[in-house]
């Protein structure tokens, strides 16, 4: 722990601390450009340089290159230091542009403050300004490349962080230029980064480009619900209407960044760009009214039903996208008031697996994000990280940055900004894939140190599998996780089979009982999943069933919370016609869904970004968002009108809960409970430990200390009965383009990935089909069009659609299916 | 017939009296705002008329027109009749005030006083002692801060400078020999008070400044502390009635002057009523004029003016005058 | 007395010296004598270190130093680059000894290599020296079926070989961590120490970079021993002979090899064949464009490391440029500062945007536009480039700091006359 | 004795304080008063004069404004709003500018904070109306035809943005660096 010196003020730090990040502790921020706590200090802007009084150096120094060593004495206010670093700052600002007004990083600049702190304030410069020609860059960043003060930030980021080639420094000396060799959109789904990440106003943000300066924002802690991942944002509201979303700083969870999908899919919060495809105004068959009458309408309504038909005639659905809150007050008014459900997931084999992976997570073993990075062993089973969990992916590539070794087990084409080995197992083969991996770490020494249980599920793990199908020696990487220390195993949820992941906690547990330090991460559907699951009981009813119950008419009226059968279900026409059948459709919701169209009842609700929410993340991490701004029909992009009213248009939405509890039309449903920390301690014992009482609950994670049940004996042989003929059609998320807020934001239109079915190429060729290809995929009644993309790097046997737009899959019928081989033609 | 006559003679110099006071109230306004402009360097109201001479008209009706507004919490009788008292007080003092020679008409001398009391000028200080009343009760009527403050103000510096008022006055009884105040005036046959009694006159002549609340005795109203102090809850012509007040006082002050000093109507070649009508307006003339001049005192020193300075040197100006009266034998 | 030649001893007009004619004037040798005599590798730095022989760069670093500081128990494999990216303004001595005596570099090679175990080297050339990389190439070839270069050398179970890396072709690329991206394909950016290339160079892995004259002198200290080198130079802290590059206002301009610590005077008058006539000296470069001046009064400087760097200069590359008494100071100056500028690799501020801007004062003090306060700017910017990441800008400053120190009348007679005295057109 | 002599003569001179005072306001009282008729005569108030805002425009006749929101960020009475839009050809322009005239104190700090030049104070300060939405400005009531107080100043000419004029044309640029090519 070296003890120094900076500016008379004493500080002792760890190890290995930056001399620039000691002064930051003490309070003294050092003026920088090029360094950055998530890239590291390279030295390129020469902007920290201190005074080196005593110690191993001397002279100036730049405090971003040095350690912290005993018996330094530094100063940051020395004459020559700081006529250096206006010198550096006159250097940096004679080619700067003077369209600072034009900029949309004015305001929030490090360069504007860092000139200003400097008190460089005239130009002397007697030489002409250097100037660059911009780049289209895609339809999220703008290149003002004029404006560039070459602290290789952008190119660190992008490059060596993010693991994305096509966008780098070209040229050298003062004519140094960043961008990518050929115009275009820049392959990167984490490109958002960079306007966070760039000292000035190269790379600003296209969405929020010229609405608003950051002093005029509203801004509160959120959090992301794109995916489950739970990724720390900034919500930044002005005229009210969401602006940009900013990656907030969480160690544990996403470090600096954020995904291209969390940082622009916000703007269905706002309508679109014309405001009009939010539902903001309540509905009683399809007309306006207003939200006491709809909420009157609905009650009456349901206690009418409940009179006549029973309590259990009603059914209340959830989503993976409800807040905490609302889940409890879901989970309650159906326990109190006798509703059947709540039903959260559409697909009951999803549930299960949720279910399953939940139970099965406990503090010894559950990772963060972060502890990934420093993982040595990643093995991913069954999980698409660029597309069900963008981030997640960034932080395997930490690890694969430190020189960890990657295995994918997955049937899809996986593509990863990083170096991995890819066994392209199909889903029923991934268990024996992972198990076989798993037992091959095993050493005889270690084996005969588990315990009997460990011992017994080590030796019905399958062994050697998975070479022949891949060409990829599973005993060689076997040997490699032997050898690692700390492995982590990543598993999905969604095309894997219900069992993988309980297998993978068992993996994981044997890995750690034999001397690793194991973690294991699951990847989740939806942004609340985690908490649904430790909300439901096992003997919870799948919507299927509840949709037979419809069509018999035992059931007559459905609540749907911030949910959207008609995208999750697969079976349009089945829905379609039992919904029909209903008394009573009431929907809540911010989204302008299939389900709000159709509604007897309809209910505005808050978005993240209008309520105080909590929301739980794959590793058990409880996390508040705060409420950003009140809400209502955002004002710009029109001339307000010049009209003094004392409510806010489009105002109506309240948090689903509220709404929840206001239609319940029971006092009764909150006795007992005084505060929605109690509310949902009350349905949920885990949440009890974090203290109830403080509520909001922020970054306390509600996994136990031991999870209950292991070593599950696996199934050796696969279920050999009938297997089907044909190809098993996989149905998968993708980045940008599937999941539920996503697809109703205009902003992310214009990077939707081109609607695909995924085939290996020689399944493609025995078929006689080609890549681009359109093909028609027969089913039961009816076909799916769609393009055909072939790929060397998948399983062989399976075709994988993306649930995205411009695909409609919903004439499945169920979740997945085979398709006999010439029910596969081209059109 | 004569007390139908007299009766007759009375209503009309009552309704001659308190026209001519009034107008002269209305127009003292307006003067002193020309007088003020001109002391400033300005020009004083010159929009309403020419030279702005029916400004006072338009103040007139813009006060009357204007909302009367009573607070919610003020003591409302009171509140209402405050502003009379203090209107009524310089008016009754009036009574008493000679303003001209007798006038005989068809060989009946009909005096030009409304009334003359043989102790005409106890009726004037007593009278002059009703004023604080208007100020005290409108100011605790108010019920506001401002207003008390005022009014406590008000009365103690009433009560303060009525004394030396009273004792100025003195030497003038003694050298008369009456209270009337007819005879006051005709005992300034030969020479006016004033040169005999230069200092009663200084003394009564601040004492009278303080009386009427002129700069810079203004403590009670001082709009820069206390927002207008007594008054600062009246609007409308209940706070006309105030100002009115003030002016009429003013004018009665100066007509007093004129009468306890200046000789009264006496004076040569001209008409007796002009006499007098210009000595009394010299009194308001020269207040307007030490308003421009002089800044308001401080409470203070307002104190110490009247208990340590005036009242003493009154009571040795009594005694000095006795007894040269002594002396001189007159 | 005789003019003692080591490096050029094979010199033939137009012509590279063959191996068979290295090995005539005792080549390989020292390679048999110690490759394939199996002496321990730390005799070889021993010698070498004993030798005080310096680094031929510019910086002037002891070789057998660099050599020692890859660690005893450092992972292989190991690198050793030689370096003849030399693009140092009027320096072509490695050039010229490509051209010269390509099998001395070879064989210094191979034993700087087989000091520290290297198991590969590079030979880092530039594109414009294309032909001294095909005679490279040819000449690796004969070493290889000579047996001194491959697997298991001279039957000593030590193997090395050598690669010709073509660069790109910028200045930069000549600072060694530079060269070392250049190498591995990445934007050659220096990389500031630690870690040394010594320990973690090209791929993580110990690399040295050597200059191509410090390896061709290896093989004959070696042979000759450390003492003999050392009584090569004149100065006693002096060792070896070096090769000096001349060009500017001399009679024949050229490289010769001439003893370390030889005179300026001697240099120019004696080796050189005095100035051209009508000119007078007034100035030189002693070792490439990144020193400072020498002036009229130090016309009698020995041309050695420690001599130069006593009164603050440096021997650099011992490329000595000579200026006449009508050569413009100033515009000599700004062309300098022009080719830094340019070849700033664009990593740090001070180099990158500092250059450009003293490049564009200095312009406009020779074109005329000159103002008084420009010469405290530069002042204080020579002073402050030195805070760069690299040496490429302190360099690049030297020649500015000793214009002002030397000819600041100079300077300020332009901006009093508002035009350049000498009316010589300085491009820009 | 003395005691007494300095009493009368600090009465005196108290006497004499107060006479001079008189006499200065009677001097002033004869003199010729300094007002100006305001209706009836109204003075040329000087360029500076700080009176109603208006939006100019650049000498080639766009709108100067480029919505950069410092003016309602230095505004203390938070009196203008403003929202920013983007032209085809990248010019930023105010997709609408309102200044409420009824909160407006004069002051004017938008007019010393605007980059572009584009706010300007004029003289005219006889500015009332019996309605407070009257007072509600929009862009079409500001905007004004003329350059203001700046005749000859065009932002876009120095900013260094292509909008008026490509890349390196602007005052004091060099021509765009080439990328692709090796040459200095």
């Amino acid at each position: 722990m070296p003890r120094l010196v900076i500016d008379d003020l004493e500080i002792e730090v760890p190890k290995g601390t930056k001399v620039i990040d000691a002064a930051e502790r003490l309070g003294i921020m050092i003026p920088r450009f090029c360094y950055h706590e998530a890239l590291g200090a390279v030295g390129a802007c020469r902007m920290c340089a201190v005074k080196f009084i005593q110690g191993p150096f001397k002279g100036i120094q730049m405090s971003c290159m040095i350690d912290a060593q005993d018996g330094m004495i530094v100063s940051t206010t020395d004459q020559e230091a700081v006529d250096f670093r206006k010198r550096v700052i006159e250097w940096l600002m004679i080619n700067h542009p003077h369209d600072c007004p034009v900029c949309d990083e004015g305001g929030q600049c490090l360069l504007q403050d860092e000139t200003v702190s400097s008190g460089h304030a005239r130009r002397r410069y007697p030489g002409k300004k250097r100037t660059y020609r911009n780049q289209y860059l895609g339809p999220f960043i703008a290149h003002e490349m004029n404006r560039c003060i070459h602290c290789y930030r952008c190119s660190r980021y992008y490059q060596e962080f993010s693991g994305y080639r096509d966008l780098g420094p070209l040229q050298i000396g003062n004519r140094l230029y960043f961008g990518r060799f050929k115009e275009g959109r820049l392959e990167s789904p984490y490109s958002g980064n960079l306007v966070d990440i760039c000292p000035t106003g190269v790379y600003t943000d296209i969405p929020a480009r010229y609405k608003v300066r950051r002093w005029d924002l509203q801004r509160s802690p959120s959090v992301c619900i794109h995916c489950a991942l739970g990724c720390n944002t900034i919500g930044n509201a002005h005229y009210r209407a969401v602006m940009r979303v900013e990656a907030r700083m969480n160690p544990y969870v996403n470090g600096y960044f954020l995904c291209d999908e969390g940082r622009f899919g916000f703007s269905y919060t706002n309508g679109g760009a014309d405001h009009a495809q939010r539902p903001w105004t309540s509905k009683i068959g399809g007309a306006d009214v207003t939200v006491e009458a709809a909420l009157a309408e609905s009650s009456s309504k349901l206690s009418e039903i409940a009179a006549v038909y029973g309590p259990e005639a009603i059914v209340a659905l959830g989503s993976a996208r409800n807040s905490l809150e609302t889940q409890s007050m879901l989970s309650r008014l159906c326990r109190r008031k006798g509703w059947l459900g709540p039903v959260w997931f559409t697909d009951t084999a999803v549930y299960r697996k949720v279910r399953s992976a939940v139970e099965r997570l406990d503090s010894g073993i559950a990772v963060s994000m972060r502890e990934i990075e420093f993982a040595d062993f990643v093995i991913i089973a069954g999980a698409d990280l660029l597309n069900e969990a963008p981030m997640a992916a960034i932080a395997v590539r930490q690890a694969s940055r430190k020189n960890a070794q990657i295995v994918v087990i997955d049937p899809r084409p996986i593509s990863l900004p990083f170096e991995f080995r890819h066994v392209p197992a199909v889903p029923g083969q991934i268990e024996r894939c992972l198990g076989s991996l798993v037992k091959g770490s095993i050493s005889k020494e270690e084996l005969k140190g588990l315990d009997s249980a460990a011992k017994g599920f080590c030796k019905a793990l399958p062994a050697k599998f998975g070479d022949k199908e891949s060409g990829i020696s599973i005993p060689e990487l076997a040997d490699q996780l032997m050898a690692s220390r700390r492995p982590v195993i990543v598993c999905g949820t969604g095309i894997v089979s219900e069992s993988t992941p309980a297998l993978a906690a068992d993996c994981a547990q044997l890995l750690r009982e034999s001397g690793k330090k194991a973690g294991l991460f699951y990847i989740l559907p939806g942004a609340s999943s985690f908490s649904s699951a430790l909300l439901s009981g096992p003997d919870a009813k799948g919507f299927a069933e509840i949709l037979s119950e419809i069509e018999q008419g035992s059931i007559k009226a459905l609540i749907a919370a911030e949910s959207d059968p008609f995208r999750d279900f697969p079976d349009r026409e089945r829905l379609d016609k039992a919904l029909s059948q209903l008394d009573l459709l009431v929907a809540i919701d911010y989204l302008p869904t299939e389900t709000v169209k159709r509604a007897s009842v309809f209910l505005p609700s808050s978005t993240v970004f209008e309520m105080n929410s909590t929301f739980v993340n794959p590793e058990g991490r409880v996390q508040h968002a705060e409420r950003v701004h009140a809400g209502g029909v955002p004002i710009w992009g029109a001339h307000p009108p010049r009209i003094v009213r004392n409510f806010i248009p489009g105002g109506d939405h309240q948090p689903a809960w509220e709404i929840l509890w206001k239609i319940s039309a029971e006092t009764s449903v909150l006795e007992s409970v005084l505060t929605l920390g109690e509310l949902i301690a009350a349905e949920m014992p885990a949440f009890e430990a974090t203290g109830k009482a403080q509520y909001p609950v922020n970054q306390a994670r509600i996994i136990p200390e031991k999870s209950e049940g292991s070593f599950v004996k696996p199934k050796t042989r696969p279920e050999q009965g009938q297997k089907p003929k044909g190809f098993n059609l996989l149905l998968t998320d993708r980045i940008f383009a599937s999941r539920e807020p996503s697809v109703y934001a205009d902003t992310l239109e214009g990077v939707f990935p081109e609607p695909a079915l995924f085939m290996h190429s020689e399944d493609a060729a025995a078929a006689g089909l080609s890549d681009g290809d359109t093909v028609s995929v027969g089913l039961e009644p009816g076909s799916i069009e769609v393009k055909l993309s072939v790929s060397e790097r998948m399983a062989r046997g399976v075709l994988i659609l993306p649930r995205q737009k411009g695909i409609e899959w919903q004439r499945m019928k169920d979740f997945s299916a085979w398709i006999a081989l010439e029910r596969i033609r081209k059109i | 017939m004569w007390w139908i006559l007299g009766l007759v003679l009375l209503i009309m110099k009552l309704i001659i009296v308190i026209s001519v006071l009034f107008g002269f109230a209305a127009y003292m306004v307006l003067v002193e705002r020309k007088l003020l402009g001109r002391f400033q360097i300005r020009y004083g109201p010159n929009r309403v008329g020419p030279f702005g001479l029916l400004q006072p008209l338009a103040d007139g009706i813009k006060l009357i027109i204007k909302e009367d507004f009573v607070p919610r919490t003020a003591d409302r009788l009171v509140f209402l009749t405050a502003p009379a008292v203090v209107a009524a007080v310089p008016l009754v003092i009036t009574a008493v005030i000679p303003f001209s020679d007798d006038l005989t008409i068809g060989g009946t001398r009909i005096p030009m006083v409304i009334t003359d009391l043989n102790i005409g000028m106890l009726f004037v200080l007593a009278l002059a002692s009703l004023a604080v009343y208007g100020i005290a009760l409108g100011g605790w009527a108010s019920n506001s801060k401002y207003s008390l403050l005022g009014a406590i103000r008000g009365s103690a510096q009433l009560i303060s400078y009525e004394l030396s008022m009273g004792l100025s006055l003195v030497p003038v009884v003694m050298l008369a020999g009456s209270f009337s105040l007819v005879d006051i005036v005709n005992a300034q046959e030969r020479l006016p008070f004033i040169l005999v009694q230069p200092v009663s006159f200084v003394i009564f002549l601040i004492s009278a400044m303080a009386e009427s609340n002129r700069i810079p005795f203004d403590l009670p109203e001082s709009e820069n502390e206390l927002i207008g102090g007594f008054h600062t809850e009246y609007s409308g012509m209940r706070f006309g009635l105030f100002f009115v007040g003030e002016y009429v006082s003013m004018i009665v002050l100066g007509a007093l002057t004129a009468v306890f000093f200046l000789g009264g109507w006496r004076g040569p070649i001209l008409p007796s009523l002009f006499w007098f009508l210009l000595k009394t307006m010299l009194i308001p003339l020269f207040f307007i004029w030490t308003r421009a001049t002089l800044p308001r005192l401080r409470y203070d020193q307002l104190m110490h003016l009247g208990w340590k300075f005036l009242l003493p040197v009154a009571l040795v100006n009594i005694v000095v005058t006795g007894g040269v009266m002594l002396f001189m034998g007159w | 007395m005789a003019q003692p030649l080591v490096l050029f001893k094979n010199r033939h007009p137009n012509r590279a010296a063959t191996l068979d004619e290295y090995k005539q004037s005792g080549g390989y040798e020292a390679l048999q004598k110690f490759v394939g005599g199996k002496v321990d590798p730390g005799e070889v730095i021993r010698l070498v270190d004993e030798s005080g022989l310096r680094g031929r760069g510019g910086a002037g670093f002891p070789a057998g130093k660099k050599w020692e500081a890859v660690p005893k128990d450092a992972p292989f494999p190991r690198y050793l680059v030689a370096n003849a990216d030399e693009m140092e303004p009027g320096t072509f001595k490695d050039r010229i000894l490509l051209h010269t005596d390509p099998h001395c570099i070879i064989e210094g090679m191979i034993l700087a290599a087989y000091a520290f175990s290297a198991t590969k080297g590079f030979f880092f050339v530039r594109p414009s020296y294309d032909s001294s990389a095909v005679i490279m190439e040819r000449e690796l070839e004969v070493a290889r079926g000579a047996g001194f270069l491959g697997k298991n050398i001279l039957g000593s179970g030590y193997s090395f070989d050598i690669v010709v890396h073509r660069s790109g072709g910028r200045y930069i690329c000549g600072e060694a961590t530079a060269l070392l991206n250049a190498i591995m394909g990445k934007r050659p950016n220096p990389i500031k120490p630690p870690p040394y290339p010594t320990e973690k160079g090209l791929w993580d892995r110990p690399t040295v970079v050597n200059n191509v004259e410090t390896l061709a002198c290896v093989p004959h200290i070696l042979r000759n021993g450390p003492q003999w080198f050392k009584d090569l130079a004149i100065t006693p802290k002096g060792a070896g002979t070096k090769l000096f590059c001349v060009s500017g206002k001399v009679n024949s301009p050229g490289a010769e090899e001439l003893p370390m610590g030889t005179p300026l005077r001697e240099i120019i008058e004696k080796h050189f064949g005095g100035m051209i006539p009508g000119s007078e000296f007034k100035a030189c470069l002693p070792g490439g464009a990144s020193t400072r001046f020498l002036t009229r009064d130090h016309y009698d400087v020995p041309m050695d490391f420690e001599d130069l760097k006593a009164i603050g200069n440096r021997l650099g590359t011992a490329a000595i440029m000579i200026f006449d008494q009508k050569t413009c100071m100033v515009a000599t100056a700004h062309n300098l500062m022009r080719f830094f500028a340019r070849e700033s690799c664009g990593w740090c501020t001070p180099c990158r945007e500092g250059l450009p801007y003293m490049r564009e004062l200095l312009w406009l003090i020779e074109n005329g536009e000159g103002k008084e306060e420009y010469i405290d700017t530069l002042r204080s910017m020579c002073k402050q480039v030195w805070n760069s990441y690299c040496a490429l800008a302190p360099g690049a400053a030297e020649p500015v700091i000793s214009l002002l120190d030397f000819f600041e009348d100079e300077v300020r007679e332009h901006i009093r006359l508002k035009g350049c005295p000498f009316h010589a057109k300085a491009g820009n | 004795m003395a005691k007494e002599k300095s009493v009368l003569r600090d009465l005196l001179d108290d006497v004499m304080g107060l006479a001079d005072s008189y006499a200065v306001t009677l001097k002033h009282l004869f003199r010729k008063p300094i007002t100006e008729q305001y209706p009836d005569f109204k003075r040329l108030l000087p360029a500076r004069s700080r009176g109603r805002i208006i939006l100019t425009r650049d000498p080639e006749g766009e709108e100067r404004c480029v919505a950069c929101y410092l003016c309602s960020a230095v505004c203390p009475t938070d009196c203008i709003s403003i929202e920013g839009a983007e032209r085809k050809d990248g010019r930023r322009y105010p997709l609408w500018f309102r200044i409420n005239f009824a909160r407006c104190i004069y002051c004017g700090m938008c007019e010393e904070a605007c980059p572009t030049l584009a706010i300007q104070l004029t003289p005219d300060f006889e500015f009332s109306k019996y309605g407070v939405l009257d007072f509600l400005y929009e862009k079409e009531d500001l905007l004004v035809d003329h350059q203001g107080k700046n005749a000859d100043y065009d932002y876009y000419r120095h900013a260094g943005v292509s909008v008026e004029g490509d890349k390196g044309e602007h005052i004091n640029e060099k021509p765009p660096v080439d990328v692709k090519s090796n040459l200095p």
